[in-house]
């Protein structure tokens, strides 16, 4: 028997804390589902959207006369360019990725474990082996940050912060902080470290929802938006 | 030396039963549909399509048709294609690869992208951080029994996959401008896994939305040099559904 | 992101003793000139030069100063910097190599490429069918005591020598135009090892001829993305005589 | 004691007997030295030369206004640029020599054996170890046809074609062929065929400055110019 499912925050709120990671200066790539959202909270600021299609600078989703079947991002949606905006080849867009050239990438997930491997290509329930990794093992592999941000359990109530994964890994240890519609996580050696819970609930509410014991930091705080 | 040839049709009249055809595209955007369906029109079998990012998506109808002409034997891809649940179910494509009738083999996309990069500047293999700790320290493909380890290599303490090029037959490429001798120029995230396509089969065909004079392109502004294509045919700007389902 | 520095002096103030630094050019073409001299007015020592093509016969009165000077530690480079029996003997630098006082450490010119191309892309090691049969097969350096095999492998029934990444600590970078974010453009085969080693290095610090605000650059038209710039200081354009001896 | 020494043609000959086998279409690498030369006679012709440097369709050698210190080939001379001519990086460069998409390259040597093996990049009795290799051995590993261009002997009449290389070895086993200033020789899996020979000398004579025995092709003829 799943827990009793408890209700979060929006996900726009979810990608707007992630946003208060995002520093000036940043290079930034973010995937499909929620971390797109991230991009709605960071105008303003001077940082780079990365999009692995081979585009440095992607600017906001175009409308209209805007669009140009030319100029897609990474979820194949129509952008703008920006003054600064560079394209470049796919190999050249991996070899930035895998080359460590990335500060920071935000990435959804289906499942995470309390060595911050976490599984999100590929979900063995629609009867198939594989799945639409894309670029996502670059990514794992060659950020200097790894974030994932998802909601905290499925539709259904079932725990996604789990104990062992049970879909094939997307990568091994290479997650830094979880940012869920309840609560902000941080991975470290020691494990699961609780930062931050929504408005309104307690460490306890998180930990209920969540399979691996989670060590509460002293000076865990409620979520600030 | 001119290379540009009259009609798609000739430019592909060596395309035989059973060869590798690097499809370029990353989804809608990129891809070259008028050769696929040049391709579809002429009917050839038992084909591989190596891509990159779900080309296919981009050019559903021609999936489609090829698919339901049975002449694709098997896609190698990052992106299986997979729609949504319901969506899914109802492709004849993924009906084709639930069914065995097609392969599927499954590569990290900057794995894919280094692929064909390694092909085209004679690199045999290459270590890659990209998927340790997952599936793909092995072969991955839709058929289990084919799985097979990759080779693995620990340097400066962190472990490496060891992947090898892969050289298809032909590429198809799509390009905004190409001159006579076959230097290309892309526009904007159209790029993407042309120029290395090009660069890894061993016959490369390019439609071009126009074409120009050597010497209109500036030196400094050619994406793919000339020496990487050995035809160039003129095509209409084709439109793209800009989704992925 | 206003990448731009006030002086060389402040692009380089992190630039200490025993670090490696990549120097791009080819002979007397794309040499970063300007930040040669300051890095002789700055004194810093102990240094690694990681070259491609004979840069430093393009800058010869700096490889002079700091031959003199005893900043150089090693060379690795394609091309030893050797000329013409008679020249050579009376060259400070040929001199120095001679007596064992400066390290020459040896790669084929495409090797050394894809070794900055591997460090920028995140490949620790790749194979290559370049040296095999030569004293490649080993590291190859004046010091034959230093001289140890490389790997090597057979695919597909060819031999290959496995070669690593090289990431310097900085690369010294010269370009026709950036703009304030750091996007490059070269001109003509000034471009040569630039662009690699600006994807290579730790920090990369960028002499440029002229100085443009984000957007007078086409998107299509960048060398360089920003991405791989720390820091740019504008130069006047540097003379070279175009000579290798 | 070396063998007698026979005066052959002057390289700007050999090099003319070299552009011949040039067809149009072709993608060349000329190397330093005598195959410089080659790119004189072969004006008129659709062939691209490309310069590891970064760029291909090279033009003729630059003079007075012409000469742009940003525009060298890979000799290190000014160049002038053609319409169609493009620049490309120094990775680029390299793929395209060693991923097998030069149709020929041409290169000067200091010795070759009978096997297809030879020695251009470094000469011991400078009294150094190591020499300036440069590109040489990128083209030998990818061009799809590898030519030597060189004198017949030293200028003190030492053999140059011989039995072992006593210099460093640049490639092994990749010449095909040989064009000297007295004979035009192929490199066969059964040895050296004897295809050409200068106006007014025997093979005989060719043998008399070459150590391995010589295979002489039936139809061996004089050189043609």
């Amino acid at each position: 028997m799943s827990p009793q499912k408890i209700e979060g925050l929006p996900r726009e709120m979810i990608a707007l804390r992630v946003s208060r990671e995002i520093q000036d200066g940043m290079y930034v790539n973010l995937g499909i589902g929620i971390p797109t959202l991230v991009s709605n909270w960071i105008e303003g600021k001077d940082v780079y959207l990365q999009a692995e299609i081979g585009m440095l600078k992607t600017g906001a989703l175009a409308d209209g006369d805007d669009v140009d079947q030319d100029l897609i991002n990474a979820s194949c949606q129509a952008v703008c360019a920006l003054p600064g905006s560079s394209y470049f080849d796919i190999a050249e867009s991996f070899a930035m990725i895998r080359g460590g050239h990335i500060d920071v990438a935000v990435m959804g997930a289906l499942q995470i474990n309390v060595r911050g491997d976490y599984a999100g290509w590929s979900n063995p329930s629609r009867g198939l082996f594989v799945g639409n990794v894309g670029g996502s093992m670059d990514l794992c592999a060659g950020a200097k940050k790894l974030y994932i941000a998802m909601e905290h359990t499925t539709k259904d109530g079932e725990l996604k912060i789990v104990n062992e994964l049970s879909y094939p890994a997307t990568a091994e240890g290479r997650v830094s902080m979880l940012f869920t519609d309840l609560a902000v996580i941080e991975i470290t050696p020691k494990g699961m470290v609780l930062k931050e819970v929504m408005a309104g609930l307690t460490p306890k509410d998180v930990q209920s929802v969540t399979e691996p014991k989670l060590i509460i930091d002293p000076k865990c705080k409620e979520m600030e938006l | 030396m001119d290379k540009v040839l009259p009609s798609l049709e000739a430019a592909i009249a060596d395309v035989k039963d059973g060869v590798m055809i690097a499809i370029p595209g990353f989804f809608a955007c990129g891809v070259p549909r008028a050769l696929l369906q040049a391709l579809i029109k002429k009917g050839t079998k038992n084909l591989t399509l190596a891509c990159g990012c779900g080309p296919m998506l981009g050019a559903a109808d021609e999936l489609k048709q090829l698919t339901l002409n049975g002449q694709i034997k098997k896609v190698i891809d990052s992106y299986g294609l997979f729609r949504s649940a319901s969506k899914g179910m109802a492709d004849p494509f993924e009906q084709a690869i639930r069914a065995g009738k097609i392969e599927l083999e499954i590569y990290p996309m900057g794995t894919m992208a280094e692929k064909y990069r390694a092909a085209g500047a004679g690199i045999p293999a290459f270590y890659t951080p990209t998927g340790v700790g997952s599936v793909m320290e092995n072969i991955v493909n839709e058929i289990k029994e084919k799985r097979t380890p990759k080779e693995t290599k620990i340097i400066n303490g962190k472990k490496y996959v060891l992947e090898y090029a892969l050289q298809p037959d032909f590429a198809f490429i799509h390009c905004k401008i190409a001159d006579r001798e076959g230097n290309l120029r892309y526009a904007k995230t159209a790029r993407n896994f042309n120029h290395v396509m090009a660069t890894a089969a061993k016959i490369t065909i390019v439609e071009a939305e126009n074409i120009v004079e050597p010497g209109q392109m500036d030196g400094d502004d050619v994406h793919t040099p000339g020496i990487y294509v050995n035809r160039v045919v003129k095509v209409e700007r084709p439109k793209f559904a800009i989704t992925i389902d």
